[in-house]
């Protein structure tokens, strides 16, 4: 009994110092001006919380997102600022109050919002008793797959994914589309 | 009080992750910095989610032997989805931003609009 | 970076590595973490590092542009076609019990086929993306 | 076996499609093969409706796996009636999009254009199917990458800005309903529509079920370009592609108008939006949004922006008929929805018309233009009747049941804000005439040919189809009646 929780004394700790972290990077990228550091910082932000998924039991999220956040977007935002080649942010000719406003006042609903909201980790929040309980209970048994993200992903809810593939390809044609001019070519005969 | 602050900080710290995302992206006028906010505010969302998929001593969605807790799958696969959505929406972003360098040569918003008026 | 006899010895030796890996998040994901999204973009890593090193021609070369799209379509398809095929065999779209006489098997070959498919296009795509930036200085 | 997964194919077929069509060689093919997949799915989606249209629910369990474990489809009248709207119009537009494409997008990007259309029909199609909150929201997002690829696609610049500030306004509302989602979902544990709606009703007082609504409404009204979060709209709509501006104009709004009715009614409940101040909003923000963008639209110098202001104007309309929150106000809502269709389809494809002969449509370049394009002319002033409510229209229909609605509220002021918006509508129409009919030709002006057949046709198609749907209310007022009672409205009383 006594280890589990120097367990979860631990998992707060790292998860305290994770926030900590992150929320340093997000109020360094806001006061930044050159965007070389700015999507450098991101890359950590992203690294950070795959952390904190990893922490939150969720694996198979903090391998996408590190993937993905630190890995592919980074590389897209840069490749976009060698196109662009221009590396500092423009410093604003007045500040605007509106914006300001707006995100306190969503902020505060959202501040709202967490009163009645389960404790963090709570195990008997209805998150953790409706509709989860088959996911854990039955999957190995009605999909042979033990890890029951793949189970959930790729058969009891395989229709998202097939959305999800569909909104990757979108982006590829769109993507070409709009900047792929030299890729437009289906091969070399073609004329355009 | 403490009951409340224990159970609740991490949903605070993220709210707050959120709203630096949510301001970047209407408050400042580069287009990068704008996609790059953005990123924050959504991947702060993904952190709303898997908080409420966590279970406190439990452990990652993998059925095996020696473990009864686990924590919920659910917010996992959505957050999944929605990564991939994210960055679909970064890549376009990026890619008209490279558009409109070529066609305006700016990519501050004021400067742009500042263009588009004087025609 | 094309005459830097290093890092092109390194690639040449850290590609199949990658590539390996790859496949095993492919193969895996029913038993730990990964699966088709992640091996995509694994796998499309790799020939990045592969672009940036030896440059975007030879990688062209090697996956020219129209063949990326077709994959990127062949993925999909390989996709919707799981759920057509699933339909074709009397179950609901997408009901892998109905690819087998046994319930389990036919589960195992749905998720098998569809995070193939995911797989593909994800790689193809991502490296259409990759190409289409960093060919566009010299369009 | 087919019939019983007709429902899914609907999504699924232009799915498919999609991908073939990518591969397919430039040229006519692609159109082809997009033209057949969207008659199709007309065809599948008017069975869909004469299925359900008795009250009827068709429940499809994809994977087989029971709701709210599985995602299922769910189509009740509403959501037959929405799909049909959607695959309605792509087919009428198909057939006008072989010329007008032609001219607009270069010729080696036409097999990828033509996916990315297929890809937003499928985007829209999904939407109007699923019973499942989250799988909305992976098709809206289908829907929304596709559309500001395809805005992009327009000839000048100003697309690129147009579509990157859409984008931007597209993923915060994404976000925004990705975290209402969120908090329903913490609180409930599901993500079945009808699940939802069972397990939310005891916990209706909770605050954070409160916030998640706040945050679902904000979120799709900056889909639906609600006043005042409207501003991505105008210039999207007048820089993109004539195509798709009449597909985009037709559709996108009305099938945020539909999301936005299954959120708040059907997964919330109407006494969920008397018991909070919900109503009062939509009111208060469809009557200053009516106004409003109506007088915008007054001050327009442009034809195209003109009909974006009027949009957002029509949009309010259905905004105020959510706010009277009754079986009337949701009947009006949607007739307007699928009269609202009618118009701006024949509308801007009037106006791609124009562009297509002239180039623009800027006022200055159409002085005089409608004596030499007759039949285009025409089009515009039939369906500016309609706009504005002129008996004989199915503009009419929608409006009289507004005012309808409104006085069964016994709100005068809606009522005579509904009349009021009908008349600044003449204004707004009434500039357009004049420039077109009765300003001088410019001497310098070389003259101007009508329009191709194949793009008078399916304009006339929808003009035709206006004064129809004037006449037969059969179809549009039984089945959004129908609709409006399955959501568990019940007819107003103090």
């Amino acid at each position: 009994m006594k280890n589990i929780t120097v367990t979860v004394l631990i998992d707060t700790l790292i998860d305290i110092t994770l926030l900590a972290f992150l929320a340093i990077t997000a109020i360094a990228i806001i006061r930044m001006r050159n965007l070389f550091v700015i999507i450098m910082l991101f890359s950590i932000f992203s690294l950070h919380t795959a952390g904190l998924f990893v922490v939150m039991d969720a694996a198979d999220v903090a391998f996408t997102e590190a993937a993905v956040g630190a890995g592919i977007s980074t590389v897209l935002m840069l490749a976009t600022l060698a196109l662009t080649k221009n590396h500092e942010e423009k410093r604003p000719a007045h500040h605007a109050r509106l914006p300001l406003l707006v995100v306190l006042i969503t902020g505060g609903a959202l501040v709202y919002g967490t009163y009645d909201i389960p404790s963090f980790g709570d195990p008997i929040s209805p998150a953790q008793q409706h509709v989860k309980p088959r996911y854990i209970e039955h999957s190995l048994e009605e999909t042979g797959v033990a890890n029951t993200v793949t189970a959930v992903l790729a058969s009891y809810r395989g229709y998202d994914t097939l959305g999800e593939v569909t909104v990757i390809f979108t982006t590829g044609i769109g993507v070409i589309l709009l900047i792929g001019g030299r890729l437009l070519r289906r091969n070399k005969q073609e004329d355009d | 009080m403490i009951d409340i602050i224990v159970g609740h900080y991490n949903y605070w710290v993220v709210i707050f992750l959120m709203m630096a995302g949510f301001y970047t992206v209407i408050s400042h006028g580069n287009l990068i910095k704008k996609i790059a906010g953005l990123n924050i505010f959504q991947t702060s969302v993904f952190l709303l989610y898997i908080s409420i998929g966590y279970v406190s001593e439990g452990t990652t969605p993998i059925i095996a032997e020696g473990f009864t807790r686990y924590s919920n799958p659910l917010p996992h696969a959505m957050i999944l989805t929605a990564i991939v959505v994210g960055v679909s929406t970064t890549a376009l972003g990026l890619a008209l931003v490279v558009r409109i360098k070529e066609a305006y040569g700016s990519i501050e918003e004021d400067e742009i609009h500042d263009q588009d008026k004087s025609l | 970076m094309k005459h830097n006899l290093i890092l092109r010895v390194i690639a040449k030796y850290l590609f199949p590595v990658i590539a390996l890996f790859a496949f095993y998040v492919q193969f895996h994901g029913d038993y730990g973490p990964g699966g088709g999204f992640q091996a995509g973009v694994i796998l499309s890593v790799a020939f990045i590092l592969y672009t940036l090193v030896f440059g975007l021609e030879t990688a062209e070369q090697i996956l020219p542009p129209h063949v990326l799209r077709i994959l990127a379509c062949t993925g999909v398809l390989i996709y919707a076609g799981t759920g057509v095929a699933t339909m074709l065999m009397g179950g609901n779209f997408l009901d892998y019990n109905f690819l087998s006489l046994n319930p389990v098997e036919g589960q195992h070959i749905g998720i098998m086929l569809i995070e193939l498919g995911v797989g593909i296009t994800v790689s193809a795509i991502m490296l259409m993306i990759f190409f289409a930036f960093t060919g566009r200085e010299r369009s | 076996m087919i019939e019983q997964n007709l429902s899914l194919l609907l999504v699924v077929i232009p799915l498919l499609s999609a991908p073939v069509t990518a591969m397919l060689p430039n040229g006519r093919m692609p159109w082809l093969l997009t033209l057949t997949a969207s008659w199709t799915c007309l065809l599948i989606a008017g069975w869909q409706l004469s299925v359900v249209i008795d009250g009827n629910v068709i429940s499809y369990e994809l994977g087989g796996w029971a709701p709210p474990w599985g995602i299922e489809y769910r189509i009740d009248a509403m959501n037959a009636f929405v799909a049909l709207i959607v695959s309605a119009i792509a087919a009428i537009t198909l057939p006008y999009a072989l010329l007008s494409v032609e001219k607009e997008i270069p010729r080696q990007q036409t097999s990828l254009f033509y996916a990315t259309f297929l890809l937003c029909l499928v985007g829209l199609l999904g939407i109007a199917q699923t019973g499942d909150v989250f799988n909305l929201f992976v098709f809206l997002e289908i829907s929304s990458l596709s559309s500001y690829v395809l805005i992009a696609m327009g000839e000048q610049r100003r697309a690129l800005t147009s579509a990157y500030q859409y984008l931007i306004m597209g993923s915060v509302g994404a976000t925004f309903l990705l975290i209402g989602i969120g908090l329903v979902y913490v609180e409930t544990g599901t993500l079945n529509m009808v699940d939802l709606n069972q397990r939310l009703h005891p916990i209706l007082d909770h605050q954070t079920v409160h916030t998640g609504f706040a945050f679902i409404v904000v979120g799709i009204a900056l889909k639906l370009a609600l006043f005042p979060l409207h501003l991505w709209l105008p210039n999207a709509y007048k820089y993109s592609p004539s195509v798709i501006s009449v597909f985009l104009a037709a559709t996108a709004t009305k099938v945020a108008v539909y999301i936005m009715l299954r959120m708040v009614f059907g997964v919330f409940s109407n006494d969920f939006v008397r018991i909070t101040p919900t109503d009062h909003m939509f009111l208060l923000l469809g009557v200053f949004g009516v106004i409003l963008a109506s007088v915008a639209a007054i001050y327009q110098t442009d034809v195209k922006r003109l009909l974006a202001y009027s949009s957002i104007a029509q949009v309010s309309y259905m905004v105020l008929g959510m706010g009277l929150a009754s079986v009337l106000g949701i009947t009006a809502t949607l007739v307007h929805v699928f009269n609202h269709a009618l118009m701006k389809g024949a509308l801007f494809m009037a106006c791609g018309a124009l562009v297509y002969r002239v180039g623009s449509s800027r006022f200055e370049k159409l002085d005089g233009l409608g004596r030499q394009m007759p039949w285009t002319f025409t089009a515009i002033f039939i369906t500016g009747l309609s706009l504005v409510g002129i008996p004989g229209t199915a503009g009419f229909i929608s409006k009289w049941y507004f005012v309808l609605a409104a006085l069964e509220h016994q709100s005068w002021l809606i009522a005579l804000v509904i009349l009021l918006g009908s008349l600044l509508a003449v204004v707004y129409m009434w500039k357009i005439v004049e420039v077109m009919f009765f300003r001088p030709v410019p001497d310098s002006a070389q003259s101007v040919k009508e329009a191709p057949v194949s793009l008078l046709v399916p304009m006339w198609v929808l003009v035709i189809a206006n004064i129809y749907f004037g006449f037969n209310t059969e179809l549009t007022v039984n089945v959004a009646d129908s609709a409006a009672r399955l959501l568990g409205v019940a007819a107003y009383h103090e």
